[in-house]
C-alpha cells in the first residue's frame, strides 16, 4: 500500500513526459479538425467567387483570376498543404471577405471575446460555487430546492433567449445597462459586456452549481466528513476539509466551461451585437470564408485543449493521489 | 403607388431646420461590413460608407442624373468612347490633388480581379483607358455599352484614390490597416470590423462642408438591439428597418421612417430548359397561385411595389417619372391570382396532377421566405408541392449560378439607373441566362437597345423585349422593393429619394428642431 | 470486512415492501414535471389533434395580436394561429432531442460496452475517439458544420447526434468498467460465457439506470441545443411548425405579437426544465438504490 | 467498581421514520473501563454509537438520558451544545480507516485540526507528540492516508481521534477492516491508551472474541434491544440469554473440528416489526407464547449481571446439562475422511507458480494439490496473495509463470467469492441467474434442474423467481454456491467465501460445503485468513506468507504444532471467543 517517496528528478521528468504526451495528443486533434473542417468547407456547395461578387452576372474571366488567388482550382491536397505550410509559419492566410490578414483580424476581435469569456467566467465561478456549497450543506431543505429550481431552469433556457430577455428587462425596461455596443475604458467596457456576460453565466452556472452540489452532497456522506465531527471540528472547518475534496469534480466542471463558453458566445454576441470572435466566426460560415473559419475553429479548439491540460494540472495540485500515481509510473 | 421619392407611414417629420450644423449623426447599421471598400465586399452597406470617402468620375445625382464628380465634365463622342475632363480642384483628404496618374491607376485596380474582385466585372467591355490630354482621359470600349456611362462612378465601380496609396496597401484597402482615402467629403477616422466606422469631415472636398460634424456608424447585427438602441436615443438613424418590424418603428416617439423603392427586383426564375418548369403551362399555373398584391401589402407591410416587369420604375430617370415608368410597365401582359385558371393551366400541362420541387431562399431575406411559403401554400391546392428552403447567401448564390432546381427566386439590387441592366442579364441569350431562356426577338430588341443612343427611344425597346419576353414567362416577376430608413425628428433630410445614398449623402442632413 | 449482511434490512425490503426506507412522497417538482410532459407528449404524437390547423396560413390577415377573435394568442406573419403553431410545433421540437438522445445512447452503448468490456487496443481506440470528439466545442462545431452543410432538420439532428456521443460513450465505458470487476462478471466469465452475452445480459442492465437518467438528461440539452440551432437559422425549415423556428422568426414581429415568440419560449424553458428536473430525481433514485444493494 | 462513571446512557432509544432501530439500550462506563456492545449485523451498534456522539444522520431521532462524566448531554440537543462535547469529551472512531481520513490531506494536518487554537509549532509538536503514541514515526505526518497500510492508518485516526483527550471512545468496529495480525496491534495499542489515560473505551464489534479478550463489560444487543449484559467474562463463560448462548455455540473453535456446526436458524428481525414480543422469540428453542406477548425485562441473573429473558432459569439449567456439556468432546472427532480420498489422483496441482503485478510479486512459486475430494485450505495475511493464487486457479488471471493442471476428465473449477452482496446480479432473477449458469456449463435448463440445484444448497424452489435483494447475506451465498455448481465443477474455490457472514450465518454455510463434500464428492480449496475456519472447513492447510508457501500439511498437526514463526504469530493473533484469555 504503501507508495514509493518520489524523488524531485523522477516527479518533474513524469511531469515532463505526461505534458509532451498531452502536447502532442492535442496537436494530433487540431490535425485532425484542420483536415475536417477543411474537407467540409471544400466539399459543400457555395463559391467564394460568387460570394464576392453576389447576384451580378460573373465574367468568366474575373471569376477565373479571383479562383486562381484563393488557390481554388488546385486539388484539394494542395489546397490542404498550401494552407497548412503558412499555418505553420503563423500565416493563416487572408480573409475572403474582408481581404485583411487572418491573423489581424482575429487578434482585434480576440481581446473582447476574451473579456466576455473570462467575465462570464468569473461571475458564474463566484455565484455558482457558493450557491453550489449552500444547496450542497442545505441538502434536501427549502434553500436547496430553491436554488437548484433555478439552476434548472438557467440550465434550460437557451442563451439566445435567456439574452434576448436580459435585454428588454434590463437594457429596455429597467435601463440599467447599455443595449449595444462595446464600451470605451475599463467602466465603460464594463457597463457594456455585464449583461452579455451575465447571460452567460447564467447558463454555466447553472452547469457548475449542479456539480458542486453534487460533489458536496457526495463529500458530506464520507466517513471522514463523521469523524472529523465526531472529534469536535466546528461546522466549518468541516466544510474547509469538504470542499478540499469536493474541488476535483467542479474542477472538471470548469475544465468544461470553456468548451460551452464558446459555444454560447457565438449566440450571445450575436444577440447584443458584440463585434467578437463569434460575430467573426458566424459571418465567416455563411460566408464559406475558409481561411477565417479554419484559423478560427483550431483556435478555440486549442484553447480549450489548453484549458483541459490546465484543468489536469489542476488535479496535480489538489489531488496528491494523482500526483503520487503519476510519477510511480 | 408612389414611386418617387418621400415618407411612407412615418408618423411625424423632421422639426423646422435649425441652421447648425449636427455635431455627431450615429448611425444603426444592420449586419457588419469587414471591409470598407466595395470592391472588396461590395454589399450594399458598403457602397453607402463608401459614397461619403471616395468618388468616381461621375456620380449619380438624387434623382438618377449622372453628374460629373472628379470629373469637371464628360462626354460621349459615339456610342463605344467615353471622354472625361479631371476636375483641377479636386483634392484628396490629404490635401494632395487628384492626377490623371491617380484615376488612371484606380481605373487600373478596379478592373484588377484580384485588386477588386467585387467590381473588377464591370469592365468586361473596356477595351482601353488612356490619357489624352493634360486633364482628360478617355475610355474606349470594344461594343457599345449604354450601361458603362455608371460605371465611372461610386455607386458603380470606381473608387478614385491616390496611385502611391493603392501601391503602399495592395490587397488591404478598406481594412482597419489600411482605411480608405478618397476625395469625398469625409474620411475614416477608425474603423474596426463587425462593431463601428468614425467619419470626419476632410474640408478638402470640392463640394464644400458638409453639414454633419461627425459620423458614427455602429454595426448592430441584432434587429432587437437595434430598434432599442433606437428607442433610446443611442442612434439617431438607421438603415434597413426590418421590413416585418416597421410598424414598431414607425411607432417610436420622436423618431420617423422613411420608405423608398431601392431599384430591388425579386422574382422566381424558371428553368425552361428542364421538364416540367420548360412547359409554359405549368410556369403559367404557378403565376396565377401568388396573390401578389397580398404578398406585397402584408408580408412587405405595404413597403413595396407588385413588379410587372424587370426593370424598376425608378431607372427610367430622365426619360419617365416613376409614375410614367409605372404605367408604361403595367402595360406588360400579367398573370393575376386565380387558382381556378391555375388548375386550369396546370390541367393542360403535362404534370395534370401536379408535381413537387424546391425553391431555396437566402436567409439574408426572410420576406422571400414568407412570400414563398404562401406560394406553397396555394400551390398545394391545385396539387403542387413545393417545399420551402432556408439557406445560407453563399449557397443560394452557388445555387443560382448552376441551375438544377426547376425554380429559383432572383434577388436583385440594381446598382445603376440604366432600364437595361436586369433586363440584359436575365434576357439576353449570351452568356446563356438564369432561365436558360432564348428568344430571337428579344435578343434583337436588346442589340437595338444597347447601340441606341437617344434615351427614350432605348426605354421604349427595353419595354418591348420585355412584353416580348412576357408571353413565354421565363421569370415571374413579385415587387420592385422598398428601403426602410429610420430618422430621429432631430435629423432632416433633403431630397430623399431612391438614388440618396449612392451620392454623398450626408450633404443632405439637417439639424432639425 | 465487517459482516455486511444486514438481514433485518434485507427484511424489511422484501416484507414491508421494496424501499420501505425510502418511500417518500414525491416531490411536486415531478408530479409537475411529468404532467408538463404527459401533455407535451401528447401534443407531440397527435398533433393533428390539438392543432388541426397548424399550417393554416391567412396572408390576408397579418400580425395580429393576442386576443384577437378566433386566435387566443394572436397570429404570426402568414397570418397562421400562435397557439395552434406553437402546439403542432411539439412534435419537432422534442422528436429532434429525442432521436439526438436515442441516437447517442445507442453509439454509448454499442462503443461503451464493448471498449468497457473487452479494453485493449479497440477500447483505447474508442476511448481517444470520444476524448477527441469531446475536445471539441460542440455548440461551436455544430454551428460550423450546419452552416457549412446548409443545416436542416436531419442533418442537425445527425451532427448533434455525432457530438453527443462522446459523453455517453465514456459514462458507459465507466460504468462497464466498473461492474466488470464484479464478482457477479468474474462469475459469469468463470462459467465461461460468451462475451456479448455477459456484457449485454449480465451487465448492460445494470448499468441501465445511469444510462436511462443520462438519457433523460441528454434531450433536455438536445432541445436547448436545437432550438439554438434554429436561431441561427440552422435547424428545421421556415414554414414548419418549430419552437426554436417560431422563435427566430418572431422575433422581429415581437411588437406586433409578442406571444409569437413568449409561447414557444416559455415552452421550450419549460419543457426542459421539466426533463431536467425528472432526469435529476431519476438519477438521485437511481442511485440511491444502486448504492442500496 | 469504585472508580467514577465515564458515560452513562439509559432508556436510549433510536426512530427512524419507517420504526424504532434501537429500542432502549442501557449502558454504564466506568471510568478506566473497556465495555464491549456485541451483536450481529443490523443489531443496532452503530447506530446507538452515533446517538451517543450526537452524530445520527438526518431523519434519525434518539430519546434517553446521556449523562458524560457527571454532565447531562441532551440527546437531541442542538449542534451547538454538541460542539462542547464532541471531541473534548467524547468521540466516535469508526470502522474503516480506508475511508475515515480525508483522502486530500496530510495526515499531520488531519490529526492536529482539533488544535487549531494553538500555534503553528505548538501543534506541529502536538501532532508528532500523537504520533509517537500511536508508534508511527514522524514522517506520517507529511504523509496522506493513501501511502499508508490500513494499519497505519487506522493507527492515524486512533491519534486524531485522542488528540483531543476525549473521556470516552466509542470504537465502532474500529478493526475489522484489518487482518488478524494487525488487528490485534490495533486493539492492544488502544488498551495501552486507554489504561494510560483512564479514559471510558466502548468497543463495538461483532466479534465475541474480541469482547472476550479485551473488555471488562459487555452487552449483548440483538435486534435493537439489549439481550443480556455484565462482566465479559462471566457472559461468555455461562451466557444467560438463549441467544448469546447459541451466537457463541456458532462461533467456530480454533482447537477442534466439528463435524457440524450449530447454528441459529432464521433471520434477525426488524425492531420496527417484532412489537411487544421477545426479539429473539422466533428463532428461540424455548420460546413460550408468553415470550411472544411482552417484551422481557432485563433482570438480574448474577452480581451486575443482567440478561432480557423470561426463561433465562430454563437455559441456565438446559445449558449446564450433560447434552450440552459434551459440545467440545463430540467435535473432537475429525470429520468423516469424505470417500474417494486415497491420495493418489491430484485432481489439481500447482507447479512453481509465479505472478507479478508490475513491480509486486504476489505469488513467488508455489506448488499446491489438491486431491479429488479433499477440501484444502490456504491462510495467510493480508496481501499475502491469496487471491491471485484463487484466480489463477479459475482462470480469472494468468500466471506469470509456472503452471496449473488439471486432472484430465476434470470440468473447470468454479469459484465462490467473498461478498454475497456483489456476487450475484442484482438485475436477474435468482432462477435466471441459474438458467444462465446452466447453459454456461452446457446442461440442461430446466425449471427441474433449477429447482433441484436451489435444494442442493437448501433453498425452496420459490426462491428462483426472487431477485438478490430479498434475499439475506447467506442465502446470496447459497446461491452463488449453486450457480457454482451449476456446470458441476468437480473443484469449488471458495475465495474468503464465509469472511463477511456473521458468525450464526457462517455457520451454516460452513455445514452447506461439508454437505455437498459428502453428496457429490467435491473438492474444495478454501481461501481464508481465519484459522478457526480452516480448522473446521479443510483436511490440508497450507500457509502462504508472501507469496510462498511456509508450511503446510494435515490442518489438525499444523495447528496444533505449528513450524513456522508466522504461522504461531497467526495463531496467537486470533481471537478466540472460547479456551483461554490472552494475558
Ligand atoms: N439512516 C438510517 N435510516 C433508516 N434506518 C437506518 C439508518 N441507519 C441504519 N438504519 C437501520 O438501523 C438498523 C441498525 O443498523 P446499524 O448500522 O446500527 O447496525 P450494526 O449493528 O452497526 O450492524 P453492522 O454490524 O452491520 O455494522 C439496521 O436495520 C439499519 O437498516
Ligand atoms: N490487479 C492487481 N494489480 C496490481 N497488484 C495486485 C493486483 N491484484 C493483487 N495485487 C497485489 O498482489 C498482492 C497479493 O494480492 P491478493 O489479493 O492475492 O492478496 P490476498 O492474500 O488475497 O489479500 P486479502 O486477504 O487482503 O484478500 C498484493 O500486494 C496486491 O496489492
Ligand atoms: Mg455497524
Ligand atoms: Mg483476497
Amino acid at each position: 500500500m504503501t507508495v514509493p517517496g518520489a524523488t524531485a528528478g523522477r516527479a518533474s521528468r513524469a511531469a515532463g513526459l505526461y505534458l509532451a504526451r498531452r502536447v502532442a495528443g492535442t496537436v494530433l486533434l487540431l490535425a485532425v479538425m484542420s483536415v475536417l473542417i477543411f474537407s467540409l468547407l471544400y466539399a459543400e456547395p457555395g463559391d467564394i467567387v460568387r460570394n464576392l461578387l453576389g447576384t451580378r452576372p460573373v465574367n468568366p474571366q474575373t471569376m477565373a483570376q479571383i479562383r486562381a488567388e484563393y488557390h481554388l482550382n488546385e486539388p484539394f491536397v494542395q489546397q490542404y498543404w498550401t494552407w497548412l505550410s503558412g499555418a505553420f509559419t503563423g500565416n493563416f492566410g487572408t480573409s475572403v471577405q474582408s481581404g485583411q490578414p487572418v491573423a489581424a483580424a482575429i487578434t482585434s476581435r480576440l481581446g473582447l471575446t476574451l473579456e466576455l469569456v473570462v467575465l462570464a467566467f468569473v461571475l458564474a465561478v463566484v455565484t455558482a460555487i457558493p450557491a453550489g456549497v449552500l444547496a450542497g450543506v442545505r441538502h434536501g431543505r427549502g434553500t436547496d430546492r430553491a436554488v437548484v429550481g433555478g439552476a434548472v431552469l438557467f440550465v434550460s433556457a437557451p442563451a439566445f433567449a435567456l439574452g434576448l430577455l436580459m435585454l428588454y428587462l434590463f437594457a429596455d425596461y429597467l435601463n440599467w445597462f447599455p443595449v449595444y455596443g462595446t464600451g470605451s475604458g475599463v467602466t465603460g467596457r464594463f457597463d457594456h459586456l455585464l449583461l452579455p456576460a451575465a447571460t452567460l453565466a447564467l447558463g454555466l452556472g447553472g452547469f457548475i452549481l449542479k456539480i458542486t452540489r453534487a460533489a458536496v452532497i457526495r463529500e458530506l456522506d464520507q466517513d471522514y466528513v463523521m469523524f472529523a465531527r465526531a472529534r469536535g471540528l466546528r461546522n466549518r472547518r468541516v466544510l474547509t476539509i469538504v470542499l478540499r475534496n469536493a474541488s476535483v469534480p467542479v474542477m472538471t466542471s470548469l475544465g468544461l466551461a470553456l468548451a460551452y463558453l464558446v459555444g454560447s458566445t457565438v449566440l450571445v454576441e450575436q444577440v447584443f451585437s458584440l463585434p467578437g470572435l463569434g460575430t467573426l466566426l458566424d459571418n465567416a460560415v455563411i460566408f464559406k470564408d475558409v481561411p477565417v473559419v479554419q484559423a478560427l475553429t483550431l483556435l478555440m479548439a486549442a484553447a480549450i485543449a489548453l484549458s483541459a491540460l490546465l484543468v489536469d494540472l489542476a488535479y496535480l495540485a489538489l489531488d496528491p493521489r494523482i500526483r503520487y500515481e503519476m510519477t510511480a509510473r | 403607388q408612389s414611386g418617387s421619392a418621400g415618407s411612407s407611414g412615418s408618423s411625424g417629420s423632421a422639426g423646422k431646420p435649425t441652421g447648425k450644423p449636427i455635431k455627431q449623426l450615429t448611425i444603426g447599421l444592420p449586419g457588419s461590413l469587414s471591409n470598407l471598400y466595395p470592391g472588396q465586399e461590395a454589399g450594399i452597406l458598403n457602397y453607402y460608407v463608401a459614397a461619403l470617402v471616395m468618388e468616381g468620375l461621375v456620380y449619380v445625382d438624387p434623382n438618377g442624373i449622372t453628374r460629373p464628380a472628379v470629373a469637371s465634365s464628360w462626354t460621349r463622342p459615339d456610342a463605344q468612347t467615353y471622354v472625361y475632363n479631371i476636375r483641377p480642384d479636386a483634392k484628396f483628404s490629404d490635401g494632395s490633388p487628384v492626377t490623371v496618374d491617380d484615376v488612371l491607376y484606380s481605373f487600373q485596380m478596379a478592373r484588377d480581379a484580384k485588386a477588386s474582385p467585387g467590381i473588377a466585372s464591370y469592365y468586361g467591355a473596356v477595351k482601353t483607358i488612356t490619357q489624352t490630354g493634360k486633364n482628360q482621359i478617355t475610355v474606349k470600349l470594344s461594343t457599345p455599352s449604354e450601361s458603362f456611362e455608371w460605371v465611372p462612378s461610386a455607386p458603380g465601380a470606381l473608387f478614385i484614390a491616390p496611385k502611391a496609396f493603392w501601391q503602399k496597401n495592395k490587397g488591404q484597402i478598406g481594412t482597419p490597416q489600411a482605411l480608405l482615402e478618397g476625395t469625398g467629403p469625409y474620411r475614416v477616422t477608425s474603423f474596426a470590423p463587425d462593431s463601428h466606422v468614425r467619419l470626419e469631415p476632410t474640408g478638402t472636398w470640392w463640394g464644400g462642408k458638409p453639414p454633419v460634424d461627425a459620423i458614427q456608424i455602429n454595426f448592430i447585427a441584432n434587429d432587437s438591439a437595434r430598434y432599442l438602441a433606437e428607442k433610446s436615443g443611442a442612434i439617431q438613424m438607421s438603415f434597413n428597418v426590418p421590413l416585418d418590424a416597421v410598424q414598431q418603428w414607425q411607432t417610436l416617439p420622436g423618431n420617423r421612417v422613411l420608405s423608398v423603392p431601392d431599384r430591388s427586383w425579386a422574382g422566381l426564375i424558371f428553368n425552361t430548359k428542364v421538364a416540367p418548369t420548360s412547359d409554359v403551362h405549368v410556369r403559367r399555373a404557378i403565376a396565377h397561385c401568388i396573390d401578389r398584391a397580398a404578398v406585397v401589402k402584408e408580408l412587405l407591410h405595404g413597403q413595396g411595389q407588385v413588379a410587372t416587369a424587370m426593370s424598376t420604375p425608378e431607372q427610367f430617370a430622365g426619360v419617365y417619372t416613376p409614375q410614367q415608368a409605372s404605367a408604361k410597365l403595367a402595360a406588360i401582359p400579367q398573370l393575376g391570382f386565380s387558382l381556378a385558371q391555375a388548375k386550369a393551366e396546370l390541367a393542360k400541362s403535362s404534370v395534370p396532377h401536379g408535381f413537387s420541387t424546391t425553391l431555396e431562399y437566402p436567409n439574408t431575406g426572410p420576406q422571400l421566405g414568407t412570400a414563398a411559403l404562401s406560394l406553397a401554400a396555394n400551390l398545394k391546392k391545385i396539387g403542387i408541392t413545393l417545399q420551402v428552403k432556408e439557406v445560407t447567401i453563399s449557397q443560394w448564390l452557388a445555387n443560382l449560378s448552376a441551375p438544377k432546381q426547376l425554380l429559383r427566386y432572383m434577388w436583385y439590387f440594381n446598382t445603376t439607373p440604366d432600364p437595361a441592366e436586369l433586363v440584359s442579364y436575365l434576357l439576353a441569350s449570351s452568356p446563356p441566362n438564369l432561365a436558360g431562356y432564348v428568344n430571337k426577338q428579344v435578343g434583337t430588341l436588346l442589340g437595338q437597345a444597347s447601340v441606341e443612343l437617344d434615351a427614350a427611344k432605348r426605354a421604349t425597346l427595353i419595354i418591348e423585349a420585355q412584353k416580348a419576353a412576357a408571353a413565354d414567362l421565363p421569370y415571374l416577376p413579385l415587387w420592385w422593393g422598398r428601403s426602410l430608413t429610420s430618422f430621429s425628428d432631430h435629423v432632416g433630410v433633403k431630397n430623399y429619394s431612391s438614388y440618396i445614398f449612392e451620392s454623398p449623402w450626408a450633404s443632405n442632413l439637417y439639424s432639425a428642431a | 470486512m465487517t459482516p455486511a449482511s444486514s438481514i433485518a434490512e434485507l427484511e424489511a425490503a422484501s416484507i414491508a415492501g421494496a424501499f420501505a426506507g425510502r418511500r417518500r412522497r414525491l416531490p411536486v417538482s415531478v408530479v409537475l414535471s411529468v404532467l408538463l410532459l404527459a401533455l407535451v407528449a401528447i401534443c407531440a404524437i397527435a398533433p393533428g389533434l390539438v392543432a388541426p390547423h397548424a399550417d393554416r396560413q391567412d396572408i390576408l390577415l397579418g400580425v395580429t395580436g393576442p386576443g384577437t377573435a378566433g386566435h387566443l394568442l394572436g397570429t404570426d406573419d402568414l397570418g397562421r394561429d400562435i397557439l395552434q403553431l406553437t402546439l403542432g410545433g411539439t412534435r419537432s421540437a422534442v422528436a429532434g432531442p429525442l432521436l439526438i438522445a436515442l441516437g447517442s445512447m445507442l453509439f454509448g452503448l454499442a462503443f461503451g460496452t464493448t471498449a468497457g468490456y473487452l479494453g485493449g487496443l479497440l477500447d483505447g481506440l474508442i476511448a481517444r475517439w470520444a476524448d477527441l470528439l469531446l475536445a471539441l466545442p460542440a455548440v461551436l462545431l455544430a454551428i460550423v458544420v450546419a452552416g457549412i452543410v446548409g443545416g436542416g432538420y436531419g442533418v442537425t439532428v445527425a451532427i448533434l447526434i455525432v457530438l453527443f456521443s462522446p459523453s455517453d460513450i465514456r459514462l458507459i465505458r465507466g460504468a462497464v468498467i466498473e461492474q466488470k470487476t464484479q464478482p457477479y462478471v468474474e462469475s459469469a466469465k468463470v462459467l465461461r460465457m460468451p462475451a456479448w452475452r455477459i456484457m449485454y445480459r449480465q451487465i448492460l442492465p445494470n448499468v441501465m439506470p445511469v444510462v436511462i437518467a443520462n438519457f433523460m438528461l441528454n434531450i433536455a440539452y438536445a432541445i436547448v441545443a436545437m432550438s439554438s440551432l434554429s436561431y441561427l437559422g440552422l435547424g428545421v425549415g421556415p414554414g414548419a411548425p418549430d419552437w426554436g423556428r417560431q422563435l427566430s422568426d418572431g422575433q422581429s414581429i415581437l411588437a406586433s405579437n409578442p406571444a409569437a415568440i413568449l409561447a414557444p419560449g416559455i415552452l421550450i424553458v419549460l419543457t426542459a426544465t421539466a426533463i431536467n428536473v425528472l432526469g435529476d430525481w431519476l438519477f438521485d433514485r437511481l442511485n440511491e438504490r444502486v448504492a442500496a444493494r | 467498581m469504585t472508580a467514577p462513571t465515564a458515560l452513562t446512557v439509559t432508556g436510549l432509544r433510536v426512530r427512524a421514520p419507517q420504526g424504532p432501530i434501537v429500542g432502549g439500550l442501557d449502558l454504564q462506563v466506568q471510568v478506566g473501563e473497556t465495555h464491549a456492545i456485541v451483536g450481529e449485523s443490523g443489531s443496532g451498534k452503530s447506530v446507538s454509537a452515533k446517538a451517543m456522539a450526537g452524530l445520527l444522520p438526518p431523519g434519525l431521532t434518539a430519546t434517553g438520558a446521556l449523562t458524560i462524566g457527571t454532565d447531562p448531554v441532551p440527546l437531541d440537543g442542538a449542534a451547538r451544545a454538541w460542539h462542547q462535547v464532541r471531541g473534548s469529551r467524547i468521540t466516535l472512531l469508526p470502522q474503516d480507516p480506508f475511508t475515515s481520513l480525508s483522502p486530500r490531506h496530510r495526515c499531520g494536518n488531519q490529526i492536529g485540526e482539533p488544535l487549531r487554537r494553538l500555534g503553528r509549532s505548538e501543534r506541529a509538536a502536538a501532532v508528532l507528540a500523537a504520533l509517537d503514541e500511536v508508534g508511527l514515526p514522524a514522517r506520517v505526518a507529511r504523509q496522506y492516508p493513501f501511502q499508508l497500510s490500513g494499519g497505519m492508518r487506522q493507527r492515524v485516526a486512533i491519534a486524531a481521534a485522542l488528540i483531543t483527550r476525549p473521556d470516552v471512545l466509542i470504537a465502532d468496529e474500529a478493526t475489522t477492516a484489518l487482518d488478524v495480525t494487525t488487528q490485534r496491534d490495533v486493539l492492544d495499542l488502544l488498551a495501552r491508551l486507554q489504561r494510560d489515560r483512564q479514559m471510558g473505551l466502548i468497543l463495538i464489534t461483532h466479534d465475541l472474541g474480541v469482547a472476550r479478550g479485551r473488555a471488562d463489560q459487555v452487552t449483548v444487543m440483538y435486534a435493537g434491544r439489549t439481550a443480556e449484559h455484565g462482566p465479559a467474562a462471566t457472559v461468555i463463560a455461562s451466557p444467560a440469554h438463549p441467544y448469546t448462548g447459541r451466537l457463541l455455540d456458532c462461533d467456530p473453535p480454533l482447537d477442534v473440528a466439528l463435524e457440524r456446526l450449530p447454528t441459529i436458524p432464521g433471520s434477525v428481525p426488524r425492531l420496527a416489526l417484532v412489537g411487544t414480543s421477545c426479539t429473539f422469540a422466533s428463532r428461540c428453542d424455548l420460546v413460550t407464547d408468553e415470550c411472544r406477548t411482552q417484551v422481557p425485562p432485563l433482570a438480574e441473573v448474577g452480581p451486575g449481571h443482567q440478561a432480557a429473558c423470561l426463561r433465562t432459569a430454563e437455559f441456565v439449567r438446559d445449558r449446564a446439562g450433560p447434552e450440552h456439556a459434551g459440545r467440545g468432546a463430540a467435535g473432537a472427532t475429525e470429520p468423516a475422511q469424505p470417500a474417494g480420498q486415497d491420495g493418489s489422483t491430484a485432481l489439481l496441482s500447482v507447479r512453481d507458480l509465479t505472478k507479478s503485478f508490475g513491480g509486486t510479486v504476489a505469488l513467488a512459486g508455489v506448488d499446491l494439490d489438491v486431491m479429488a475430494g479433499e477440501s484444502v485450505a490456504v491462510v495467510g495475511e493480508s496481501g499475502s496473495g491469496k487471491t491471485t493464487l484463487a484466480r489463477i486457479i479459475v482462470g480469472l488471471e494468468t500466471a506469470s509463470g509456472g503452471t496449473t493442471t488439471l486432472a484430465g476428465s476434470a470440468r473447470p473449477p468454479q469459484i465462490v467469492f467473498q461478498d454475497p452482496y456483489s456476487a450475484l446480479n442484482p438485475s436477474l432473477t435468482v432462477g435466471t441467474s441459474l438458467r444462465d449458469a446452466l447453459r454456461a456449463g452446457g446442461r440442461d435448463r430446466s425449471d427441474t434442474e433449477v429447482a433441484a440445484l436451489l435444494d442442493m444448497v437448501g433453498l425452496p424452489a420459490a426462491y428462483a423467481r426472487r431477485r438478490p435483494r430479498a434475499l439475506s447475506g447467506g442465502e446470496r451465498q447459497r446461491v452463488a454456491i449453486a450457480r457454482a455448481l451449476a456446470p458441476r465443477p468437480d473443484l469449488l474455490v471458495c475465495d474468503e467465501a464465509v469472511s463477511s457472514l456473521d458468525v450464526s450465518v457462517q455457520a451454516q454455510i460452513l455445514n452447506l460445503i461439508a454437505d455437498l463434500r459428502a453428496r457429490l464428492g467435491l473438492s474444495v480449496l478454501f481461501i481464508s485468513h481465519d484459522l478457526a475456519v480452516v480448522r473446521q472447513a479443510a483436511d490440508r492447510v497450507y500457509v502462504l506468507y508472501r507469496g510462498r508457501f511456509v508450511e503446510h500439511g494435515d490442518t489438525s498437526g499444523v495447528l496444533a504444532s505449528p513450524a513456522h514463526e508466522y504461522t504461531r504469530l497467526l495463531m496467537a493473533s486470533a481471537p478466540a471467543a472460547h479456551g483461554p484469555r490472552p494475558a
